[in-house]
């Protein structure tokens, strides 16, 4: 297991000094999903694939917003934030601008993410904010038990939609490029390696990393994506326009990293403007702010301005 | 030389249309009446944010300046001088000037067209509706167009330098520096040299006129105040209140993060915070006021203070992520900046009607302290305190606001950094205990959890908004824990260490109380001032607390016969505390998007008094 | 045949791991015994909305049904007979079972390995610690497998059916018939035959079982309650309250618009009205709840009955919006199915805790009527009186339910549909008189204002959320007009028509009253039952309208010496109640995400008669 | 003045028996913007051409959000609903998919539509909902007086951007896209003729019409486009991806008509369930309904099931 360059992705964080293993990143909380859940399987591969990041618990947090999907953070012996529905993104972007020395993982379902998230979802990918973002699509609401979703397929039965959805759906790729998001990929949750393949490089692109998980829910929504099914690795590039082309292709279906850019992360603009305020004005002096430019004194029933 | 007349007090308000640039000389006035040592109030009230069309009602705006020798407490009921630049600006303010009052306008504006516009049927200057006042009808527009010709501005540009021009008079008419406002308006037009040139020649030539000519035969001065010795500065609520965050910043030692999204009257905030980078202030626009808070609350999670800042509107949108900072027992202050509702409203008008909302606009027990500022300079000090109880008490805290006190301004004497209170805190440190990191115990005093920020090794843990095991904080459905969890939030709130209700009662012989909050302090104390003046016997108090309430307050009022509670709502605060201590209170409410009077308070406080 | 025992009134609990279909079982068991003609009521219990791992404690899954020969008010403090599936099942509910109550248990769940997992150091079957009960321990798995033999199936699809051998069992334990069972299933399985065969065997094999073996010497038989003669159904509350708007669709001639965004536990209104498109009802599942209430407004501006439902969490969110409603004064019904907060809190649990912010969560001054539901069926009139409402004063209107009433189930007398209300409204029709048309001119009884819908010719208008002048609706920030619209808002909702509050004291001599709202009122009836049995002297009443409060709610309260407020809140009620009538209203309180137990609060009135 | 081809876009809408003219649709309010506003010329163009609909003005809606922008809806004698901040997409929702028989607008800004609206438009979008849905983009908060928004660029300085915004910007076009918006066009303020023109197809487009309208904030923004830049008209087309592409080019600037694509709208696919499940049911019975499928009956003390 090699550990991933310490180069762009996480380069504020400090390196763990010591060697962690999977199970220091298994919590000891009881996994509580479905038999058969694709979670499962995400959550085994990020277990196995957190060592590579050489990063202390510590400086490791999963933020997430409500859905079956959004418990992941409890199983994960770092800091977690299990927050409300799709609001992660945006308390995520909190934490990060204001803390380049973490790695923040933001961990969202296609209900969670697109529906009632999406605006978030879409701010935070074109800010740049330094996350990687972890949408697990199921195409199901399924914690609420089975209501079609913005990714469900038209003509979707579902108990919200007896008769079939008539809402089409979002490609999830197709909208993170529209919003010009810098790190685009998709990946499922039965390859462990391609999936782990994929959050290597989402981890190294520092800002925001876009990451689509195809993920089964064996009771809601069986066989969505099934290892029958052709994918096809996509190649990656940096041009907008083509890896949206890309994404547009549906048999078979393109998986990898769509497109990887490098730009400036939202942190690291924010701190460059608090560095470059004191580099210009000084360290900010409260007594000299509070006084403003055009204050008077008073002595004892006089007034003479300063 | 002119005579000069002594006065204890003069009311001022200039008024013109949206584009004639009332507020900056307001804004002006207001700094060379501060520096010399009067007590003031001023009240900038413009129309909406949109430009309604040039020379009409709806768009003008205006600018009321109380000055004294006295200390004061309200922008004043009504104007002793109006400066009215169009004839919509004398239509929309004359109602209030008492007979008698000095009027001055620009009769170059007073155009049948401009007539029209107003709604005038004829010219109120010339068909006697304006007898019994003093009238001074000065052709303003071609006095400053005569005193900027030689910097060869567009006319459109002269006309401009007209409000500098009426500046410049009432400068003169009231003693105020001529270099002050001359430097400001070469630092103001640096970049601009002809602008600024005519700007200061129209100022002069303002102040010449007053000086040279014969319609105003005495100037008036009015005495310094006797202010508590000190340094000081006008200061408006919004900016106090920027300042008052960056203190609390300071106070804590924790950097300052604020996600916010700009709505009237409150962007303010957020602009003067943007500019103090260099003291590591973090400002967010975010894409919604959820987002805003949302992101505030995850700068906390990750030890900032986070803050976000509002109005109404924006305060109904934040109440989900508000509900899940008291879950997780985070700090966050969430600042309102009322304004009226409900809806949309009227963005640029002044409410009390969001303290309900505040209270229990959340799903399910939610309870967050609430703290209301009663001035615009307390807006500094009412900042680091509701920062301080977020802080200790781990908890969001609504730290309420107006419109009145956001644009209002006062002198405030600036406080020594080293009196500001200490209120830093401790992160919890690992490593965990024998039972691992308990990150819902509680300390035994405050009932605050620990706070662990990321990064501290041995005390990785997980927080949401499901409820939480008493102790360990893993999700829990137990029932018993669950009411044991209600409750425990709901005393940690409680117990929040308020300072007590003071009742204001020199006399000592009140049987009637009036109970003030939030911005209706200095027009309730102006009231009970005018009564106790008449011979009246009239107790007064103040809640800047309004969760928890002061432990005192039901004996307080139980102590007087009778309870005013007068509020810019329907009658908020008085539902709370008939509730809370079933005391009879009368409520005495306005809705107008505007202060309440002092004259009409004293009133209705009187009628009190008399029904007694 | 064997004996056959009469009782009055029997309470089961069915308790098993989430994938054991109790909720199925109980709900078939529940038909047959509304069938049977008894009254009763059900409490479904079900564990946080994310599968629990088999066999663990979070996991376990319960439904309660209280059945009886007369009336009753509540699914039952204590089960009487136990039937659990699992340990976990066991250990979860054995708490509640009195003394000498029956279990029967599947003993082929009881190995090492679940018993570890239900937290079980040795079993209690073996261990002693059932002494006192009456066990009956049955290998139902492998019961039902020799039962199920025949049809080939999987170990896994055959052990699934070991609920419908319990449910035989009990079916024959209380008489019921086998005949409607048989039907339902093959209804119910008709899709896949092998399963269908194999549940219908396995449940005449539970009735033959207890026919036949020694285990059960006795059967009972529970009479038909006398109630009111007509045509029956048992309904839940979620599915009463979407009949209850279609049916006020139909009654107001106008299409149903339900926009709205899935949340437990409100989902099942979603999911119920989506299936009756034939009555022209839309369901729009839209992207959030601020975009479901929008939507429900949008439609509501266009003419349909605009609704949206959903949980505490979601009303939050719609704050904002229904200020918009409030404001441009449109029908819009906002269904709450509270749950235990705050934030995520506990989503399958119940809770009262919305109250005040149905009543006080929007910024401004932005009233709306409130109406709660009491029953399972009364959601259903529930729902046409709150669309009755708004529609009538073109108001929104928050209609609360909660977690409790929404899952419950009980008998429901079918109405005529001639019987239910006609609450049809008349939409504006153009030309506009004289002086255009005036969409806030006001109906002198009601104050509500004209509907004019799109399509309307010659009644083009504009609305929205700025405040308007009265009568044409413009854009107006005058402040007389302001204080005028605010205060005409309040008054329309203060005289909405609401019944008088009723006291039930048929004893004439009580000194406490007991007051209720929403959910509480079977738990009260019950538990003031259970007081006057022993001689107690107490009235009770029940608040169904929150918003406005019943005219002589005061008078009723004052007549009493005390008034006990039991919510499953911390007070809101009673916090009400004290700010508008002063009485110094006893609040009991439970915040344990459960109903009342109707013992529990028999003996809390007791004492509070006691402490008289 | 030709009318639009009935056939498509408004298809449901009845026609206006009389013939309508500009001032018809002038309603009695004043016009509140400040002078030499971009918003001028857009309500003048469209009310100009407004009558060329051929639909009575009472079928014609105008729903907006709150912004300069979103006062529009005041000045045209049509219906009209000024709501809040964001939302007009969700209100227009309801109403254009209970309501096929209204012409239906919604106004909206850059920052009201792609701010906090952002959520709104892209499913209003991805739902093929059948509204005309303009954007009036001068890349700045008007109405609070000069904030940046989200199309504003890298680098603005304004009242909360002292330093300069660090927010990459959205590219409206590309974003709507990547919602597979069905219609998606750009045009001006300055240019009526091909304003109007934009309206026409636009209009005639049944399903969501997406226009963004570059538009000059001469207090805020002055200049964000001028006459002088380059304008070069792009090809319409139904491919998605050529689209995209297309909306990727920057000097000149693309305007037109970048996307047309014929889809079913979201009124007519809900409408359709409707009916069929009338056909196939039956008009609805109340009494069936409520009697449900299991009852009993109760005589004078006894039950008997039906
Ligand atoms: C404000 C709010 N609205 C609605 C819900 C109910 N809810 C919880 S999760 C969820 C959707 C879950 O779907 P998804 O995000 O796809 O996650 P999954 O369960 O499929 O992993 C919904 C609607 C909620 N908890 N909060
Ligand atoms: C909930 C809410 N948040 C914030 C505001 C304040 N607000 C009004 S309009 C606006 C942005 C206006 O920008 P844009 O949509 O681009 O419209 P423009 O004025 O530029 O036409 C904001 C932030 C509000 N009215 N309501
Ligand atoms: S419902 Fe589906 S997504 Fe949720 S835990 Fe079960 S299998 Fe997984
Ligand atoms: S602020 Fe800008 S967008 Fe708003 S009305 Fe004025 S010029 Fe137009
Ligand atoms: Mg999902
Ligand atoms: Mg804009």
């Amino acid at each position: 297991m090699s550990e991933i360059q310490n180069g762009l992705g996480l380069s504020p964080v400090p390196k763990s000094g010591v060697k962690l293993s999977m199970k220091d990143f298994k919590s000891d909380q009881e996994v509580r999903w479905c038999p058969g859940c694709g979670d499962y399987a995400i959550l085994a591969a990020m277990q196995g694939f957190l060592p590579e990041l050489g990063v202390p618990k510590e400086r490791i947090v999963f933020v997430s917003g409500i859905g079956c999907s959004s418990r992941f953070p409890y199983y994960l012996d770092t800091y977690g934030f299990h927050s409300i529905h799709g609001r992660a993104p945006a308390i995520a972007t909190g934490l990060a601008s204001s803390r380049p020395d973490l790695s923040v993982w933001v961990i969202t379902g296609d209900g969670d993410g697109l529906s009632i998230g999406g605006n978030h979802l879409i701010h935070a990918l074109r800010r740049n904010v330094n996350l990687n973002i972890l949408l697990f699509n199921n195409r199901i609401y399924g914690l609420t038990k089975g209501q079609y979703s913005p990714t469900s397929e038209i003509g979707k039965i579902t108990k919200s939609s007896p008769v079939g959805s008539i809402d089409r759906p979002f490609n999830p790729v197709s909208l993170a490029l529209g919003a010009e998001a810098t790190f685009v990929a998709r990946t499922i949750d039965s390859d462990r390696r391609h999936l782990q393949g994929v959050l290597r490089r989402a981890a190294a692109h520092r800002g925001a990393s876009f990451v689509e998980i195809y993920q089964n829910c064996p009771i809601f929504n069986d066989g969505a994506f099934s290892r029958d099914d052709l994918f096809r690795e996509v190649e990656t590039t940096d041009d907008l326009g083509e890896a949206f082309v890309a994404s547009r292709v549906s048999d078979p279906t393109p998986i990898g990293v769509f497109r990887d850019v490098d730009r400036p992360s939202y942190d690291e603009l924010m701190a460059d403007q608090l560095g470059r305020a004191v580099q210009t004005q000084g360290e900010g002096d409260l007594a000299t702010l509070l006084n403003g430019p055009d204050t008077w004194t008073i002595t004892e029933g006089s007034a003479a301005s300063d | 030389m002119k005579q000069v007349k002594q006065l204890d007090r003069v009311i001022v308000r200039f008024a013109g249309d949206s584009g004639d640039g009332m507020q900056l000389t307001g804004d002006r006035f207001t700094s060379e009446t501060g520096r010399l040592g009067n007590d003031l109030a001023t009240f900038p009230n413009f129309p909406a944010e949109i430009r309604a069309p040039a020379g009409t009602l709806p768009g003008v705006s205006s600018f009321q300046l109380h000055f004294a020798d006295h200390d004061i407490l309200t922008p004043g009921d009504a104007p002793d001088v109006l400066v009215a630049m169009n004839p919509a600006a004398l239509r929309a303010n004359l109602a209030e000037l008492p007979r008698g009052g000095r009027i001055i306008v620009d009769t170059s504006e007073f155009t049948s067209r401009n007539l029209a516009k107003a709604g005038y049927g004829a010219s109120p200057l010339t068909d006697g509706s304006l007898d019994g006042f003093a009238v001074s009808a000065l052709d303003l527009t071609s006095l400053t167009m005569a005193a900027v010709e030689q910097f060869g501005l567009t006319r459109k540009d002269a006309v401009r330098a007209r409000n500098m021009f009426a500046l410049g008079l009432l400068s003169w008419l009231f003693g105020r520096q001529v270099t002050t406002t001359v430097d400001f308006l070469n630092r103001r037009f640096a970049g601009r040299p002809d602008v600024r040139d005519a700007n200061v020649a129209a100022f002069k030539a303002g102040w010449n006129f007053g000086e040279t000519t014969e319609d105003f035969a005495v100037s008036y001065e009015v005495k310094p105040a006797r202010l508590a010795p000190g340094r000081y500065r006008t200061i408006s609520g919004n900016t106090a209140l920027a300042l008052g965050l960056v203190a609390a910043s300071k106070r804590a030692g924790l950097p300052l993060f604020l996600g916010a999204y700009p709505i009237t009257p409150a962007s303010d905030v957020l602009h003067e915070l943007s500019k103090h980078k260099n003291f590591g202030v973090r400002t967010f626009q975010a894409e919604d006021e959820i987002a805003g808070v949302g992101a505030a609350l995850g700068a906390s999670y990750g030890g900032a203070l986070g803050v976000t800042v509002t109005s109404g509107p924006g305060l109904a949108l934040k109440a989900e992520t508000i509900g899940l900072a008291v879950a997780v027992e985070l700090p966050l202050v969430v600042v309102d900046v009322q304004r009226a509702g409900p809806s949309t409203g009227m963005p640029t008008k002044t409410e009390q009607a969001d303290l309900l909302m505040a209270l229990f606009g959340r799903n399910g027990e939610s309870p967050v302290p609430v703290v209301a500022a009663a001035s615009p300079s307390d807006c500094f000090d009412a900042a680091i305190e509701a920062a301080r109880i977020a802080l200790k008490y781990r908890t969001p805290v609504v730290l309420l606001s107006d419109g009145y006190l956001a644009n209002g301004s006062e002198p405030w004497r600036i406080p020594d950094v080293a009196d500001l209170p200490d209120i830093s805190v401790e992160f919890a440190t690992g490593p965990a205990g024998p039972d691992g990191f308990l990150p819902f115990s509680r300390d035994e005093e405050t009932l605050a959890r620990p706070w662990a920020i990321p990064g501290t090794p041995g005390l990785e843990h997980r927080i949401g908004g499901i409820e939480k095991a008493h102790g360990t904080g893993e999700i829990s459905y137990d029932p018993g824990n669950h009411d044991r969890m209600v409750r425990l939030r709901q005393a940690k709130i409680d117990r929040i260490d308020v300072p007590a209700l003071e009742a204001d009662d020199p006399g000592g012989e009140a049987r009637v109380l009036v109970l003030g909050w939030g911005s209706t302090q200095g027009p309730v104390a102006a009231a009970v001032r005018r009564v106790r003046k008449t011979g009246g016997q009239v107790a007064q108090a103040h809640l800047r607390h309004l969760n928890p309430l002061p432990a005192n307050t039901g004996d307080v009022l139980r102590s007087y016969d009778r309870v005013l509670i007068p509020e810019l709502n329907l009658g908020q605060l008085a539902t709370l505390v008939r509730a809370r201590y079933l005391v009879d209170a009368i409520s005495y409410t306005q809705v107008r998007g505007m202060p309440f009077k002092a004259a009409e308070l004293a009133g209705v406080i009187q009628d009190v008094i008399d029904s007694e």
